[in-house]
């Protein structure tokens, strides 16, 4: 029998964690060979790769700009990363994930170094229990930083849900199926910005403000582990 | 794939200067405060072959909302609720921008954050919308239509949205003895039960500005748009940062008070449109 | 109760219309701000709006010919526009009104003054009660004459159908779906021309000769209503 | 979208001239007069796996057309009718206009005209393919597949799908316990039932001239085409004005005229095709 | 009754055929009026029409080759080709069966004649009753020489299936369909060059290499074949 | 429509040359002969939402392989069998070559080739795979993801759909009074019944020689590849040439005995991952 989904007497949480608590984070870079920059990154069970191409000359010649690179972004689910079969034709979901994401990063890449050129990154969701367009986001910036692109600074995400009147870090599916909100965010620490934010669900005002402090110091903790998964990365190179 | 828009319209750069000397008087091109929506109206009832529609202007942007009702079966996970479809189109007549052709990442993202908005408020009562438990429910369709594309979409189609359902009536109908549901279509039934009411309140990030209701120029101009979803009790029920640019704490915490007050203007609106068309 | 849709004892209609009368028709330009020129055209409950972007630059540049503009045109209903709802996609109906609607307006702009250009015609039927092609058509042909485009004439449309035997005038929904025959006209009475003909349904010679000379009338009078409302717009442009 | 056709061959003006100053004299390039449709040739039954089929050869135009039929629901509204589908394709290696691809709209008005036409004249008695009442009907498929375009695909198209229905065979089945119908394919069964006989007769206005049964280049040069259905009683069943000049009324009372004869001798050729294989 | 489908005690086949002997072959070139280069091709009840065109323009210009003539092949079934009506959309395994059949046809045209063009063949099933493929590739060989292209040689093909523990050439449908394996072979007998090859079902090696023998005789009498129809329609054109 | 790849990348003349001289030696650049595979690693069980999965890494190449299960309703003609469809992609972070879509004319070769493989060699049990005789049946979705692409993806994702469903379970599962199954997932049921294992070697022709496992660039430069599927038996079961180069006679018997042994090597591998994860 599964532990019931919420908050126990000890105030702890289906899996053990405390409200504030991340699941177990894994991050590696370069993991496939032919891809500009990979990372795959997982937040317990959820799985996400990804992958960058370029800059690189866009296939269809119109598609640019002048004075920066144009960053083109995909979010996908794999068909077995979820309970029921996906199918593979992009979901409505997917559309609209792959345009929050790539806002996410926009703004951190520093595209006008690469004028009428197109970046590619690409998501794939090998495993999804919630949290996928954070780890999404995370693994991204880890394959753009892997693929050497000049950034203003690393991005990481994370989501705030609200489980039986309490705010929790980190939401896993089960978490997600019975929360009264879900609150992604992702941010750029060094640059004290967010870069995405969205609420799906009822919160107060100060629970608002609340989750997302708690989103944005989880945020700085991973993208610490970013900066040393990448420099492990480099001096592995180096050597 | 979501791409970089490379599409867009250039303003130039004396026109965002203009633009920003204004907001340092608190004022914008059209004379009113950085704070307020533009004027807003809408009308409802303005289609007879929809079972609910409303004709919202924000400005010079004006969307169009239908809602139309079909008998289907429900979904096994909730055999006791009827089905609410949000569908958002970005007709090519609206906007030079857009093309024909199925719903891109834009409709497609406005269409779920309204969606959103209006599943978390449980702003219609799908339990009302059950004909025979596990059998059949009605499909409520909720058609968002943009005609004329001077900014603010969100807010603009979700008034529509709110005011198209207030007003949405359930025809009439028969069960056969086949147990089929034959509609007597525009012989009035009952209203949709709409319980509660959202808006949505749209900011912009230009320059150091933070704006409510932004026009298409603002919006072309702006580092990110946010869409503040709010219940009649002013909570906060939805959220959704569009655009690339980096939002600052502080900002969030202006745009959240300045959405409050615009969002007691739309219900105002809104409260108006209910019953009335 | 509906009344009976057919011809009644005294010669009216079930909407108490004459055979050779149409709905009530309302005519408004200059509807929409972002398009070159608009419309939104009545007849009784139909309700169509068009729009005319352009004369402007192709997205697809292969898209163009060298000694005129090309014009595109898009018939679309609204999903709501319909008793049962019409799925967005564009069906084969579409498809085929999209292109006798061009047909119909083709010849009476002058694309020869705008080479290597397109101009787009955008026909959304907002409400759908029997002739949507013919109200269609003649917001097109405003819209066109809106966006001060240089036309030889001006075009307007109305079906001629054949209920319980007899000919009438602009057949609305309840009648079509009745009817014997639906005959579309469209025309430019100053140039003598039909631009647009088409026959569903079974009409004798003499027929297709009677409903054609009430069409015709009938468009005279669309098209004199439309250089009315031309006209005004024009006298409030320029106070 | 529907676009000005911008990739059609440039036809010389000489040409034109030529094809004029024959027209003049009342004759075509291929000798006949400009009110003769091209020499017509249909053989029936060419294919053994389609329950129906035909090949036209009009001139160097040739259309083949395939009947299949399955079992199907009827519609909700007409329990008790059989479903006729009519459908069109521009195959690729008919000619270097024609693209790989679904329908454009070519294909799709081709295929709408001739199914309109079928159904106004009750071409197939649709009461006669009616297995169980509201349960259990026949589901014709026309196909029409254009082989070679020289022009007038429309007359071609049409004579191949009445000559295909006119010899078609509903297969022998079975039901079986389940209610399922199981078709023993090949196996004779009765013949579709067909009860009118219709055929279009497609004009073109070429300079001053109305042309019967125009080629690929005369098609090129008209204004327009006119294409006029008519049943064996020669009452006209269908019109359909294609291409973008505009018609005087004189022209169409012309059109009218030399179709009608145009038509007795269509339907002569479709009659020798009935039965025939 | 049907002939049960094997080998009977004569060692016939269910239509009396010897296991290496094909059913009736019919080939016929410049049937369409249009297309550079035409012919139909049966194969017993199987029939299939092939036609080319080009070399031309691509219609998107990236899609060219600075070196040679791109091939472009679709293989495609018409809709009352087979037993149960086919949808006109293109299926998976057309869409494989277009990539086998062009790749074994690449390399007999001598593509580099014709820089930055396009050749298109288009192959049209018309009544499939097995082997479509081979007689596809052979009415493609036939219409490419009918083209008047520059060909290293001439290409056939055939299936060699096996039934009842035999091995049996030119498979029909009623026979493929009790049949334990299926194995189309193209060859260019004049280069000595196997350009299709494909099996499905399970063979020892011998029956491999005999199938293949069986296969390469049967493509070298239908190569010949081709020669002599390919010759005969010089003669009338010259005439 | 299939066109000859036009944007494959170009392989300088030089590296070929250097690639040649090493096969003339018996070798290749990664110091393997010629006649044997890269290294194989098989990892299962590697994704816990799937029924079955598989990570295959074949030197660089990688590819995984995920099993979903759902309950479906069998064909008509074959009621007491269950359904298995095999889906590859091409997923675009796997290569520079590969595009976002649906899958192209090699992801659907890859797919149909293993998809045959595994059919005729009866490798999973249909008629274990029954619920319900007639009703209810097991569809076995094998999904193949390209992760990595150099080289070889026939042989990676065959071993990868092996390897997945040799370690894949079946639900337990529920009869519902309705006659629905309820699916219990991620509770242990029985493992999918897999009688016959079943592997492809991939050969390439490349200058006069015949290689084993080719690697992306090799792939490239080779005049055809031939793809040979083997049972345990070391029996073919299905055979595909892929690329447009001529196949002469011998080559074919040189390609079949050499990949007669790397199939052993592929078979040894499977072996040890059958049941272990």
């Amino acid at each position: 029998m599964k532990a019931k989904v919420g908050i126990d007497e000890r105030g702890l949480r289906h899996d053990g964690r405390r409200p504030d608590e991340m699941r177990p984070v894994s991050m590696k870079v370069g993991v496939l060979a032919n891809a500009s920059g990979s990372a795959l990154v997982e937040f317990g069970k959820t799985k996400v790769l990804a992958a960058v191409y370029g800059p690189r000359e866009p296939q269809q010649r119109f598609m640019v700009l002048p004075e920066k690179a144009i960053l083109r972004v995909r979010y996908h689910m794999a068909p077995f990363s979820t309970t029921e079969r996906k199918s593979p034709a992009p979901s409505r979901r997917e559309v609209e994930l792959s345009k929050v994401i790539r806002e996410a990063l926009e703004d951190v890449v520093i595209t006008s170094e690469y004028p009428r050129t197109v970046i590619d990154v690409f998501v794939e969701v090998l495993q999804a229990d919630g949290g996928t367009r954070a780890a999404g986001i995370t693994a991204a910036s880890l394959a753009l930083a892997d693929a050497g692109l000049p950034m203003k600074a690393l991005v990481a995400s994370v989501a705030v849900g609200k489980i039986a009147g309490a705010l929790v870090l980190d939401v896993d599916e089960a978490e997600d199926s019975v929360g009264e909100a879900d609150m992604p965010v992702a941010a750029a620490p060094d640059l004290g910005l967010i870069t995405l934010f969205q609420l799906n669900g009822v919160l107060t005002e100060e629970e608002v403000q609340r989750g997302l402090s708690m989103a944005l110091r989880a945020i700085e903790q991973l993208v610490a582990m970013e900066k040393t998964v990448l420099k492990q990365s480099y001096e592995v190179v180096e050597e | 794939m979501s791409v970089t828009p490379f599409r867009l319209p250039v303003i130039p750069a004396l026109k965002r200067q203009s633009y920003l000397s204004l907001y340092k008087r608190g004022v914008r091109d059209d004379g009113r405060s950085i704070r307020s929506p533009r004027q807003v109206e809408i009308k409802v009832g303005v289609l007879d072959k929809a079972e609910g529609s409303a004709l919202v202007k924000l400005g010079n942007t004006q969307v169009l909302a239908g809602v139309k009702v079909e008998v289907t079966s429900p979904f096994k996970d909730s055999p006791n609720q009827g089905v609410l479809v949000v569908h958002a189109e970005n007709v090519p007549l609206a906007s030079p921008i857009f093309e024909p052709g199925p719903p891109d990442e834009n409709a497609i993202e406005l269409a779920r954050v309204i969606d959103r908005s209006l599943r978390e408020v449980k702003a219609v009562d799908l339990g009302s919308l059950v004909i025979r438990p596990g059998e059949k429910v009605w499909n409520v369709w909720v058609d968002i239509y943009v005609l004329d594309h001077d900014g603010n979409l969100f807010d603009a189609s979700m008034l529509a949205a709110m005011a198209a359902l207030m007003n949405a009536d359930l025809p009439d109908y028969e069960e056969l003895e086949t147990g089929e549901i034959s509609l007597r279509r525009g012989v009035g039934g009952r209203k949709i039960k709409v319980d509660h009411m959202v808006v949505t309140v749209t900011t912009a990030k230009v320059g150091s500005y933070i704006i409510v209701d932004p026009n298409f120029e603002e919006e072309v101009i702006s580092d990110y748009r946010l869409v503040l979803a709010f219940d009649e009790k002013l909570r906060i029920v939805g959220a959704q940062k569009t655009g690339s640019g980096g939002m600052k704490l502080e900002e969030l915490q202006e745009a959240i008070k300045v959405s409050k007050e615009a969002a007691q203007i739309y219900f105002k609106v809104l409260e108006q449109a209910r019953g009335g068309s």
